[in-house]
């Protein structure tokens, strides 16, 4: 089961696990991605492409799905304002090992950075900046590639 | 040959609107020539959202395409910065 | 911050993911291990070693909390007997970084399987039995030797 | 020297109870030879729990150890079989 969602509300990990959990599969991985404190960001907004953006997410989930034979593939990313502490991003994968799960989590992660048509912007004080794209985001997607 | 744009993030605001429907000449083959185009046709936000060919990216009909891409038979042409999510 | 727990309560993932989440770090990766459903194992009971256990897993913890500078390592493993679908143990990882907490999930959980006195026995019809220890287990564990 | 023994999974049903005070002679070394010991002077339940030494595990004063590990002052070991949490 892949399940997209993209959308301004908070992102509830109870609820997402629950469909995650529910093939009943043995090991389920999630990563989480949250908007940091530490370096006095007091806004991060999230623009997005709607549209183009749920289907290269649903694109990369069915990746992953058939690499990883997966059961369940989870891409939640939230859009517009939020705050430090929030979730921006909730992937998970559920399969029958705990190998597959790990590894297809990762990878949904590193090629969502990539792939998907979202651009933050952060007011650091008054001045809110679009955050510029990191070499180190396509070096970790690229390591996915098979050929 | 009449098209949607799509402009994003710094591009968008650069722009200083988030889409237009645009009939740019035929003798446009890739998406490079219609950013020349908009970018030497159009006002001075135009210059400046797409200086810097480098940071551009570009999507025809929801896809992403190299700038060298050709336009073809496109509906929807999106211009943006490299994209920062997750 | 390490948080170890070993008990027979069912794991709430929501009230583990907000402790994890306290330190508003960018990243939080955990792994979840459920009693699958599709082997016709209708009851898995766990047994431990009290004390034990929990050094057991302090130590993994404290190790990967090392190895990739972690915010916070959680390791929840329930004990006693437990159904199809229900959770046998959520392990996150919180850090700055996804690199970090990814790799140390996939840590914490190989190192778990290895080092920790967990006996599983499950009861396919009438009898129960005690689950083999697997080789795949100690190559996963011998892969984050350092030396 | 009193040595307080713990015996878990199926070690644990084949001896018939998880923990037990014993006073080994002071000639044994090894937890191996606690083990032989055990196997050889107790029920035939010991003799079965022991049986297959490539099965079994131990603990002394709660740190895993391989079976050559000197008892030493050992105030507590453990014997099981092969750990599969997760």
């Amino acid at each position: 089961m892949i399940r997209i969602a993209v959308g301004p509300e908070p992102i509830d990990i109870a609820a997402e696990m629950e469909l995650v959990e529910a093939g009943e599969n043995g090991a389920v991985a999630t990563f989480t991605g949250l908007v940091r404190s530490d370096d006095g960001v007091s806004t991060l907004e999230l623009e997005h492409y709607p549209g183009a953006t749920e289907a290269a997410l649903a694109e990369v989930a069915a990746a992953a799905t058939e690499r990883w034979s997966l059961a369940a593939a989870t891409i939640v990313h939230r859009v517009g304002p939020m705050r430090p502490g929030e979730r921006i991003v909730f992937v998970a994968t559920a399969a029958a090992h705990r190998g597959a799960a790990l590894d297809a989590c990762a990878y949904l992660i590193d090629r969502l950075k990539t792939d998907a048509p979202f651009w933050k912007r952060e007011t650091r004080g008054a001045e809110p900046r679009w955050v510029e794209a990191r070499a180190a985001d396509d070096q970790a997607a690229a390591r996915w590639s098979v050929d | 040959m009449r098209v949607r744009l799509l402009y994003f993030a710094w591009v968008r605001e650069r722009i200083g609107r988030g889409e237009e429907d645009v009939d740019p000449p035929a003798s446009l083959a890739s998406v490079a020539d219609l950013v020349d185009w908009l970018a030497t046709t159009r006002g001075a936000g135009y210059a400046e959202a797409f200086g810097d060919r480098h940071r551009l990216r570009a999507a025809v009909d929801q896809r992403f395409v190299p700038l060298t891409a050709a336009i073809g038979a496109a509906r929807e042409i999106a211009l943006f910065p490299p994209v920062t999510g997750g």
